[in-house]
């Protein structure tokens, strides 16, 4: 029953913060919308984290795999409100603004919770369109922009990938006689599919979803959404949006696996996994736009987790998933922190910012550790997972790729260091002074820190168990 | 006894050294038919110095008044250390030729210092100077000896005595340590003790402020030296004969060859020292590689 | 996935309690010494700050040493470089300091991903993060993976280590570092690079190829030599310490290669002599380096330059400073009977001894007898460049207004610096005892013997082969030296009772008086060098004449750089390339949505046409 | 039999779009094409005589026959824009590389889906190349309504799939997805009033202030 609280509360707090002018009221309103959902689905999470599936009204269906991404979402999604009240306490009318954000995560809700892949396509076309309005928001020249190539770059993905979707429903309808696009179904009937089409019908998936989750070559609208949108939509996007759309072409590759097995999903992943990494390394060396540089490290960290499934095994999964929590928590922050910055300066531009350390302490140095954090040092949590799925890959024998993924990972600690040492150093601008810092985000920034800092150390073991059920998922261990 | 003999050996050596100096410029003046000082004019100029007052540099620091107290001290004690008119007597436990050669280099440190010292602008040029040939002696010094002493099997200076047999190795590692030698002892090519000449001294322009006790010391201190380096060549590199008085006729005979050297070549200019060094340097190599040939 | 929940148990063993002890021996002196000197220096909250990340950093150091599991390791490595970073770049608002922690914190992270590879690919074998499942798994990889984990060790701690051609980052960071940083980043730091190499290399992956002692030695002669050629050239007072450090790393890595070296020679008791060597340089470049900082921290702080042309003079205005420096410049540049000279002697003896014990491998004789005389080289251009050092900035009149100030600092800052001073001479006149615990130390982390070594009280005699009786006896050498001192001192004194001693100026040739105007610069005393050295130092040099008249020439200007061989012809190339790369991959995204979907359609075709392969 | 011609049909729609040089001409050809879904679905719902598909019916022509043109119709009034959507292909080259993508489409559904049956085989043919010919139109016309209609045309073809090759995928999905179209149409709509009213145009390709 969780799931239609979680639902009624969103649609609630949309509804109701649609009308209200104010915008530290709305944020308010928001806010505990996303609490009460977050909260549900954390319950829903602990039911069935445990490998306990379980189908509500044959509509909904929740397993281990979708405990692991509600836990992600709705923690990202509960951080994100109450950074988003803080970004517009003293703006007006952002009534548009708290429905749309609500609809946003109601839809990325749904797209984890739902069992019918056709309505899962629906959804994940419903959270480009909600979020489409969301991108632009700032409606000026550029943020129209990114929104319009946000738009039609990822409908085109979606559309190619529900041309897969239908072959896979063509698959299951003439070799296993399913007249339906539930995937327990589907995937109960696994063996019978015609392992050509679904080769074919995964190639459209694959690329249309990747074009969501933010693949290279599809990526281009990554760069131009994040930069533009209002911060919170940003770290949302990044810390949400991307892994959803990944979750969905994990649910079809739990399907082909038991007729084509893993590695040609893995092939393909691995194949766009390498050249993210590849494209975000160059591109942010060369970066002057602080949230595209983020945006680029976005794509680079998906890159990292396709190459999880790229190395496969339990391991390579293991370190994929665990890398997803990561990097979730970590882009969050960073995108919180340098968006305290931007504000502060007025600009995106890294060039203009300097000595932010001297202006903002707090946040510069959460921005900077933050970034160490994202450039996967230890002790944090993002050294241990690409650990980890560099292990897989080293242990796979997959020699090459991984070194090739140790030089990026180089390259990019370089581009970051480079950035952010030039904007957190130096000499602060003389017009500019230090200003109190609001409280609550501090201790947001330390949270989030902590967070990652105590996941680099040990792992706890609810996430463990929370992983694992999820790997079990994907492997069909019951 | 035994201690008495070496202090009384070293005594000796020390008291022996002027003389070869003396003996070095006389022979070159009778080579060049001229008159010359006295043989014993080193000895002259030192109890001369010691009987004179002393200036010293307004500028200078106390590095300047102890530094020829340590050259002197290096001396006696390499002194001390090294084989002479008894070989067959050695204070035990003090290392081996390296050490020598290292404490020489720590009297060459202390006299740089004091060049520099006094501010004027000959020391420094003098230090300089001496520090960059010494640099560049240093490898062709250490490896002259490695070479004789992989013969002997170790570096202690008691093993290295009995000399080997006449061989090209040792031949080409003595050469090398006789270039060495003059470089060290500030003798032509490398430097020319007898001019005053701005330009091209060396060792003198590094101890040009020194006056009276100070100077003698250092006179004295290059005298020890010069004769310290011959015994080493003529014990380790000249095995021929053994005793006292092969040694004596020894050390003179080589000193002969350094006073025609003098005569003979002209003193290079600065950088051309540094391929004769590189020669000597290359020379000892080669000895090691004649070594393991055998030959 | 329990394999990856690290395991946080630290473990005891001969080498990582030496090397704790050298850590704690560079860090309590300058955690005293720090409190004197960043007063005034830096705001009360920063120094609040700086002493926190101080402490952390000294935990990590020793985390690092003393940890079992290489997990554990890499977190504890990383801390370090990581919290080092932050102490460089203290002083944050200086551009300079910001620039150098960059080119620092890239190159260790370069060291750091070859590490990991390294440990990968061994851990992909052995399954286990435990040094002994490491150890045991070592003994079975085949040799290539075995090559390549070595290449990959050796830029990993190479690069911590600052050895050549991995070192340039040092010359940067050392220098910006607060002095009492750069004190425990030479002193105790760039030591962990060599424990970690020893660690991992010597013990835990063995040695399995002659040429990889070989390649050690060379790239050690060359550290060594390079390191204090470049030091030579400086006249910044603490970058000429930094490369001075990358000399006696090399030194250090010469007893270490040593050790690979008579390992394959079989012989055991010269590799247990050479590491032992090893680590006594390790402890004795702690000691002097760490000192000589503390100096050159203590001048900056008063004078406010660490530039030697604008010092000189300083004898007189801080005697103490003066004093500690000279026996650390003597002590570093192998003066008898300082530490420094016993280490650099036993080393010297080792090579030797190499070539003596190597009756089958003839070419071995000769390289080593080269690398004796490389190892001379360094020595002497090691005396010649603290002479600079020391002369230059301490003797002569001064060079500027700047060292009017000059004063020596308060107790906190001075009794650190005498206690090293101490520390030098107790090391080098008890250099047995001190070699005997070393040997130990070695032979029980080897589990080689160490039975030929006899050392009676005080006596060291080294046996490498049982007929030798050459044996060295540092408190008899001591003594030897101060009793012919006292005598003759003695002596003279007797002898010029009578003799007066006048003070006058320097004659200046006809001048008044020698100003800082004509007296000798730093960058005059290694002009020699710079010449002979040309091909390696590159030196370019710029004139240029300031005349108000045709006739008449107001002033000189004279420049002269040398430059860095391998940033001019490695990096700096390197770094452009990948710039220049980037900004042309650019073009891919030149804005237009058409394009954009463009590649969707290319993924989607080639995927289809390439079906087959996948 | 009729089927296969209206299939055929489609993908001749499809050329005629790729042909078409006038954004008029575009939508007009359009309409045709969704008619021509239409009759399909019509029939196949006569054929099996289930509700749901002439439901199902009645909604492709309540949006895609007349809601969608008549929207796109008030949008290019209401911007004033002149009629032409520029070409980067002249129409020529631009059937020829329309040809050459069904070509691509049948070597692939010949050489990798050999398993089909033959019809099938010629409706997922029709269908994906009719899919590839509206992605070419996103790419290859610089309007932005152009690009709207060509993501039609993909939706068309996918349409086209489902129904013929599936008879119909599940009917809430089929809603769902119609629905959704429309909604993606009126938030483009949007967008490109957007764009019109900042840009005073909508070339496309002039929306290039965020790069690298």
């Amino acid at each position: 029953m969780e799931i239609v609280i979680v639902f009624i509360a969103l649609l609630l707090s949309g509804g109701v913060s649609f009308f209200i002018k104010n915008g530290k009221k709305g944020g308010i309103i928001t806010l505990g919308g996303q609490i009460v959902a977050g909260i549900f689905s954390l319950l829903l999470c602990a039911r069935t984290s445990g490998g306990t599936a379980l189908a509500v009204l044959n509509f909904f269906y929740v397993d281990g795999l979708t405990a692991f991404f509600l836990f992600l979402i709705s923690i990202s999604s509960m951080a994100t409100a109450f950074y988003s009240l803080w970004y517009f306490k003293d703006d007006e009318n952002t009534g548009f603004y708290n429905f749309l954000f609500n609809i946003f995560v109601f839809s990325m809700y749904f797209v984890v919770t739902v069992n019918n892949l056709g309505m899962m396509w629906m959804a994940v076309e419903i959270t480009t369109l909600s979020s489409a309005f969301l991108v632009g928001y700032r409606n000026n020249k550029t943020a129209v922009e990114a929104a319009w190539k946000y738009v039609i770059i990822c409908s085109v993905g979606i559309t190619l990938a529900l041309f897969g979707i239908i072959l896979f429903y063509y698959t299951g309808l003439t070799q296993a006689g399913i007249k339906s696009l539930n995937w327990t179904q589907l995937n109960a009937a696994g063996n019978f599919l015609d392992p050509m089409v679904v080769k074919a019908a995964l190639i459209f998936i694959i690329v249309g979803f990747g074009t969501k989750a933010g693949l290279a070559p599809m990526h281009n609208w990554l760069p131009d959404a994040h930069s533009q949108a209002p911060t919170p939509i940003s770290a949302l996007l990044s810390g949400a949006l991307l892994k959803v759309s990944l979750y969905a072409i994990i649910r079809f590759m739990i399907i082909s696996s038991k007729s084509v097995g893993f590695s040609f999903c893995g092939n393909i992943l691995g194949l766009f996994g390498i050249i993210s990494l590849a494209v975000a390394a160059f591109f942010m060396l060369v970066q002057k736009d602080i949230k595209r540089l983020l945006a680029y490290s976005s794509v680079e960290h998906m890159g990292i987790i396709s190459m999880g499934f790229y190395f496969g095994g339990k391991t390579g999964v293991f370190g994929a998933l665990f890398h997803t929590l990561n990097h979730a928590a970590a882009k969050s922050l960073m995108f919180f922190s340098s968006g305290v910055i931007i504000k502060k300066y007025g600009t995106n531009n890294m060039h203009q910012i300097k000595g932010a350390l001297e202006v903002l302490p707090f946040a510069a140095s959460a921005a900077f550790l933050g970034m160490f954090a994202v450039a996967g040092l230890p002790p944090f949590s993002i050294f241990m997972s690409e650990f980890t799925v560099l292990y897989a890959g080293f242990k796979g024998g997959f020699y090459f790729s991984s070194s090739a993924v140790l030089v990026f990972l180089a390259i990019i600690f370089g581009a970051l260091i480079y950035h952010f040492s030039g904007m957190i150093y130096g000499k602060k601008p003389s017009e500019m002074f230090r200003i109190k810092e609001s409280l609550g985000i501090t201790v947001l920034f330390g949270v989030m820190l902590i967070v990652l800092l105590a996941l680099g150390l040990h792992i706890p073991e609810f996430v463990n168990t929370l992983i694992d059920s999820a790997s079990n998922v994907i492997f069909g261990v019951e | 006894m035994k201690i008495t003999v070496i202090i009384l050996q070293a005594v000796l050596l020390i008291a022996a050294s002027p003389f070869i100096s003396g003996f070095i410029k006389k022979l070159k003046n009778h080579i060049r038919m001229r008159k010359g000082a006295p043989l014993l004019q080193p000895y002259h100029n030192i109890v001369k110095l010691f009987g004179k007052d002393e200036t010293i540099s307004k500028d200078s620091s106390y590095i300047f008044r102890i530094a020829p107290y340590v050259l002197i001290t290096t001396a006696v004690a390499a002194a001390l250390l090294s084989p002479s008119f008894f070989p067959s007597f050695q204070i035990s436990g003090t290392g081996d030729i390296f050490v020598i050669i290292f404490i020489f280099a720590l009297g060459r440190f202390f006299t740089a210092l004091a060049g520099l010292d006094t501010g004027s602008t000959f020391g420094g040029m003098g230090s300089s100077r001496e520090m960059f040939i010494s640099a560049l002696a240093e490898p062709a010094f250490l490896v002259s000896v490695f070479a004789a002493s992989l013969a002997a099997g170790n570096t202690g200076i008691s093993s290295l005595l009995p000399g080997g047999v006449f061989k090209i190795s040792l031949v080409c590692s003595g050469l090398a340590f006789y270039l060495v030698l003059l470089a060290e002892t500030a003798r032509v090519p490398v430097d020319n003790q007898e001019t005053h000449l701005e330009l091209t001294m060396i060792h003198e322009a590094m101890i040009l402020e020194y006056s009276g006790k100070s100077l003698a010391l250092i006179e004295l201190a290059g005298h020890i030296k010069q004769l310290v380096l011959l015994s080493l060549l003529v014990y380790i590199f000249i095995p021929v004969g053994s005793g006292t008085g092969f040694y004596i006729i020894k050390i003179v005979a080589v000193a002969a060859v350094t006073a025609i050297i003098e005569v003979a070549l002209a003193k290079m200019r600065l950088f051309r020292v540094v391929d004769y060094l590189i020669f000597s340097f290359v020379l000892s190599l080669a000895a090691v590689t004649a070594f393991i040939m055998g030959v | 996935m329990e394999s990856f929940i690290v395991d946080w148990r630290l473990s005891f063993d001969a080498l990582s309690i030496f090397f704790g002890f050298v850590i704690l021996l560079v860090a309590i002196p300058s955690w005293v010494y720090s409190i004197g000197y960043m007063q005034g220096l830096y705001s009360r909250g920063r120094i609040r700050f700086a002493k926190i990340l101080f402490f952390f950093f000294i935990l990590s150091m020793l985390l690092v040493v003393f940890s079992s599991n290489v997990l554990f390791f890499l977190i504890a490595w990383e801390l370090m470089s990581l919290l080092s970073y932050f102490l460089v770049t203290l002083d944050s608002h200086e551009e300079k300091a910001s620039r150098a922690g960059l080119i620092y914190i890239l190159m260790t992270h370069v060291g750091t991903t070859f590490m990991t590879a390294a440990f990968l690919i061994i851990y992909s074998y052995s399954g286990s993060f435990d040094f002994i499942a490491f150890k045991e798994t070592c003994l079975l990889l085949p040799s290539t993976i075995k090559t390549v984990v070595f290449l990959c060790f050796v830029v990993g701690f190479g690069t911590k280590a600052g050895l050549i051609p991995f070192h340039i980052w040092l010359p940067y960071a050392h220098p910006e570092a607060p002095s009492h940083i750069s004190s425990v980043m030479s002193g105790a730091m760039i030591k962990i690079g060599v424990y970690g190499f020893i660690r991992f290399v010597l013990f835990i992956l063995g040695v399995s190829e002659l040429w990889w002692g070989n390649l050690i030695l060379v790239l050690a002669i060359i550290s060594s030599v390079g390191g204090i050629l470049y030091a030579l050239m400086e006249k910044d007072l603490k970058k000429m310490l930094a490369y001075s450090s990358i000399e006696n790393i090399g030194l250090i890595m010469l007893g270490i290669g040593g050790y690979m070296v008579f390992i394959k020679m079989n012989q055991p008791l010269l590799a247990v002599f050479s590491l032992a060597a090893a680590l006594y340089h390790t402890v004795n470049h702690a000691i002097f380096k760490t000192l000589l900082f503390m100096c050159s921290g203590a001048i900056l702080k008063t004078c406010g330059t660490k530039n030697m042309e604008k010092l000189g003079g300083l004898i007189k205005l801080m005697p103490v400073t003066a004093f500690c420096f000279l026996i650390g410049a003597l002590s570093i540049s192998a003066m008898p009977p300082l530490n420094g000279f016993m280490s650099e002697w036993l080393i010297l003896q080792t090579l030797f001894s190499g070539a003596l014990a190597g009756a089958t491998f003839p070419k071995m004789k000769i390289f080593l007898a080269l690398l004796t005389g490389l190892l001379a080289l360094t020595g002497g251009l090691a005396a010649a460049c603290f002479v600079k050092a020391f002369g230059i900035s301490f003797l002569a009149g001064t060079r500027s207004k700047k060292t009017e100030t000059a004063n020596d600092s308060g107790w906190t800052m001075k009794a650190p610096m005498i206690f090293l001073t101490g520390l030098i001479f107790i090391f080098g006149i008890f250099a047995a005892p001190v070699f005997k615990v070393l040997i130990d130390t070695v032979s029980s982390v080897s589990g080689l013997n160490s039975g030929g070594a006899a050392f009676t009280f005080n006596v060291m005699s080294l046996a490498p082969r049982n007929n030798s009786t050459m044996s060295l006896n540092s408190l008899l050498l001591f003594g030897i030296l101060v009793i012919t001192e006292v005598t003759i001192f003695a002596v003279v004194k007797i002898i010029t009772k009578k003799r007066t001693v006048t003070c006058a100026h320097t004659w200046a040739c006809g001048y008044y008086r020698t100003t800082e105007r004509n007296q000798y610069t730093s960058t005059g005393f290694s002009k020699p060098f710079r010449v002979a050295f040309s091909f390696i130092l590159m030196p370019s040099r710029k004139l240029e004449k300031i005349r108000d008249s045709h006739y008449h020439v107001k002033a000189f200007k004279y420049e002269v750089h040398t430059k860095q061989f391998l940033n001019e012809y490695f990096y700096k190339p390197v770094i452009k390339r990948l710039f220049r790369f980037a900004e042309w991959s650019r073009k891919l995204q030149q804005g237009s949505v058409h394009i954009y979907i463009g590649y969707i359609f290319l993924a989607i075709v080639f995927l289809i046409v390439f079906l087959k392969r996948f | 039999m009729h089927i296969e011609l209206m299939q055929y049909g489609v993908l001749l729609m499809a050329f005629a779009m790729v042909a078409a040089k006038r954004f008029s001409a575009l939508v007009t050809s359009f309409t045709i094409q969704s008619f021509l879904l239409f009759i399909l679905t019509l029939s196949e719902a006569i054929k099996t005589g289930s509700t749901q598909l002439y439901i199902l019916a009645v909604l492709i022509f309540a949006i895609k026959v007349i809601g969608i043109p008549v929207f796109l119709g008030r949008i290019t009034k209401k911007i004033k824009v002149p009629d032409e959507m520029g070409l980067y292909v002249n129409t020529t080259l631009s059937i020829i590389i329309a040809a050459l993508l069904s070509g691509i489409s049948y070597y692939f559904i010949r050489n990798f889906l050999p398993s089909m049956e033959k019809e099938a085989g010629i409706a997922l043919i029709i269908a994906l190349s009719v899919t590839l010919i509206g992605l070419f139109i996103m790419i290859f016309r610089i309007k932005a309504l152009a690009q709207v209609v060509g993501l039609l045309i993909m939706e068309n073809g996918i349409f086209l799939a489902g129904a013929s090759i599936t008879g119909g995928i599940p009917f809430f999905v089929e809603i769902a997805v119609s629905f959704d179209v429309f909604i993606a149409v009126m938030i483009l709509g949007v967008f490109v009033y957007r764009i019109n009213s900042l840009f005073t145009h909508i070339d496309v390709d002039k929306l290039n202030e965020l790069k690298g």
